[in-house]
């Protein structure tokens, strides 16, 4: 039988080595699945490669991560907030690497890894800094960057109901970039705030199937911490 | 003269937005102009994040943490909105499909050139979000913005020294002062605000600009 | 008030040129638009480029409008079924222009389309006489092919019910090219099984987004033609 | 010898398979696997059109026809499968998600080429569906043939004469005399019919076969 529930979130993230490329899910905290990040930092993985849409805010979650200086190198469009000081004070130290990807770029390389699509053209950054050194293209009447696919060895998602197949189902915009991620890493963990049986997720209504999903551990709201 | 208030300027702004319209409005200032949308105008709002159909701010105590827009406020969603992923959400955007972006920004050149991302300075920390991927991909990109720094110099220039967020990409400015269409052959004054001439507005900016058919 | 609806197929396809590009989904018989088609091909339309996964089966929907000889070239991934008749004959008359697209390929190449990407890379048909004369690169540890994406005048999309704002769900396999076909036209238009108000489909079900879609035709499950 | 048929090659095919494994089954010869897959083992069916968990044939009457697989043929849903759309479904198929495609071949050469999609007959019409997709794609690409063609002639081949489908993307081949894995060092046998040697498989085998270490 089929089951991909694990007992808890340090079970999850047991074998994260160091080194480790990890997507984290989230666009400020929708969908940022903190739990996860808290076994992450408990579990003592280093050097991370870490993709998410911000560098962190406040000092839970990511930037907890990036506080405990886990992290060595971030692949963001958005690092820049008013509470995300753990990320600007190892910026401005050099103690923390940045590449800098408007956003629906790092949406689209996370994808193209996930589809299997080796590169592609994107006509977002042409002509700007963000574009300097890399390969342009003039194609029909517009002018193209080509950008490579952001492959990682683990996803870390928070969805909001999964069965033991694997398929999820995300809340509002807490899906944001759930399902990409979910597609383009090699162990993609999930945590949940319910999880059902089989069936009970319409199969019209699976956001992400089950093909994607490789563990998931339920973390009911009621045990969230206050944000 | 009698410069427009951000309001004012909201208001402006969605006076030009018709029936039936998809509009991104950028984080800051553009998102005030969700607030002076003609009531009875369908026009549907859309968030990088992932979502079509942005309603008003919740009541207070109402606030959903999953239900934000690309700023991280809180929203709220009107019937007849959908949520979707951000690989769609910026299909939406770089496909074309959004007929209106209102951007805010820090300069606009005369062939409408974009710097609204990044001022340059080597101490900053860079952050872009979607700002790029907007400016390239609506059919319209509206600047919304103070038509003078602080210390009184053009926000409209001959060519942007701040960093480029996308090179020829806007269609119209809205400012405090006036509104101009930027076309191939330079820039339009479409109206300009009471108590301030054309050729004041003209000294004021750095660029020559054409003046209006019907004098404002 | 936003009202994509409009009153019949034929008043949903009175603009369509002659030579026109037309993406007309459905796999097989699931999701074919066939009430769409028949009022293209009673709208008189010459000259088409088609694009469908198939190449019409017997003597209905694309299948006539081939047989109809309005199609001058057709993109599609499989032509050749039992019943594929109409297509069989003018191909081998020399009087239509096949494209053949690995069915992975097409279906990215329609959704570049609509994501505005200005081309990609596929590992699909590297070393095979379908990328003869195709630029290829190898990327990492894998050989790709360059692929563009087809873009088009109009989408004709079978879904199951559709809201005013032109929101959709499908049903069960005739989901297939439909939520790609609607965002790669500048003109989509749609005969859906149910309309409903606004609000009855639930903001998480919906799978195109009514930005995609500009007109809507009901056509009545009691109205289709016993296929 | 006994030559195995196409009901007992599915069996064998099937019994390979492992638990929780996603499979996708070619249109023809493939398909049957399904009838075959061992009972109490949980796999999930994939079909080019945008479902995963495919069940059995529905009863006479039940047929659907919104609800086919890549052959066009009715299916049925298993509890737990989903749909989506076909850029989703073949993200599956080219990002490597699926475990094993299971494919029929006119030809599969020494070194894992499969040529599958068209004769090149010159009057033949070509159509290629998703075999391209899913040969370059699958995590292991396992392929159903007869040995011989019906003059005789291996279908193993030093040289594919008919176009590829892909390169170097056969794992194993099953045939009604034997089981071959295609390995960068060459051919290696893995089990052969009963009434059938090595020797006289390699007679019928157009390129040279390695033994299997613990003799058939």
């Amino acid at each position: 039988m089929i089951n991909k529930f694990v007992a808890s979130p340090e079970a999850a993230l047991a074998d994260v080595p160091n080194g480790a490329t990890i997507l984290i899910h989230g666009f400020g905290n929708a969908g940022m699945p903190a739990e996860l990040i808290d076994a992450l930092i408990a579990q003592g993985a280093r050097e991370l490669t870490i993709v998410n849409n911000n560098a962190g805010n406040a000092d839970t979650g990511l930037a907890a991560l990036i506080g405990a200086k886990r992290v060595r190198k971030i692949l963001c469009s958005f690092p820049r907030q008013a509470d995300s000081w753990h990320f600007d004070r190892l910026y401005r130290a050099g103690e923390i690497e940045l590449e800098l990807v408007p956003q629906g770029t790092l949406a689209e390389r996370i994808r193209a890894a996930g589809a299997g699509i080796g590169a592609f053209f994107t006509p977002t950054a042409y002509g700007t800094k963000l574009a300097e050194g890399k390969e342009t293209r003039r194609i029909g009447e517009r002018d193209y960057v080509l950008e490579y696919p952001i492959h990682a060895d683990y996803a870390l998602i928070k969805a909001d109901r999964a069965d033991r197949w694997g398929n999820l189902t995300y809340r509002k915009t807490a899906r944001n970039f759930g399902p990409l991620m979910a597609m383009a890493a090699k162990c993609t963990v999930v945590q949940v705030r319910e999880t059902v049986e089989l069936g009970e997720i319409d199969p019209e209504h699976v956001v992400t199937p089950g093909i994607f999903v490789h563990r998931i551990v339920r973390v009911p709201a009621s045990l969230k911490r206050a944000a | 003269m009698k410069k427009l208030d951000r309001k004012q300027l909201a208001a402006r702004v969605a006076r030009d937005i018709p029936e039936g319209a998809y509009v991104n409005l950028g984080i800051g200032l553009p998102t005030l102009v969700a607030d002076f949308l003609p009531k009875g105008r369908e026009i549907i709002l859309h968030s990088e994040n992932g979502v079509l159909g942005i309603g008003p701010k919740p009541a207070p105590g109402e606030e959903d943490e999953d239900l934000i827009n690309a700023g991280k406020e809180p929203v709220t969603l009107l019937t007849g909105g959908a949520y979707f992923h951000h690989a769609d959400s910026f299909g939406m955007i770089r496909g074309r499909h959004l007929d209106f972006a209102v951007l805010g920004a820090f300069q606009v050149s005369a062939r409408g050139d974009l710097a609204n991302w990044h001022t340059g300075a080597p101490d900053a920390i860079p952050a872009v979000g979607g700002a790029m991927d907007l400016a390239v991909g609506a059919k319209k990109v509206l600047v919304m913005m103070e038509h003078l720094t602080k210390s009184g110099e053009s926000k409209i220039v001959e060519r942007c020294s701040y960093p480029l967020t996308a090179a020829r990409c806007v269609d119209r400015i809205y400012t405090d002062l006036a509104v101009i269409d930027v076309k191939p052959d330079g820039l339009h004054v479409v109206d300009i605000v009471d108590g301030l001439d054309f050729q004041e507005l003209q000294r004021l900016t750095g660029v020559p600009l054409k003046k209006p058919l019907i004098a404002a």
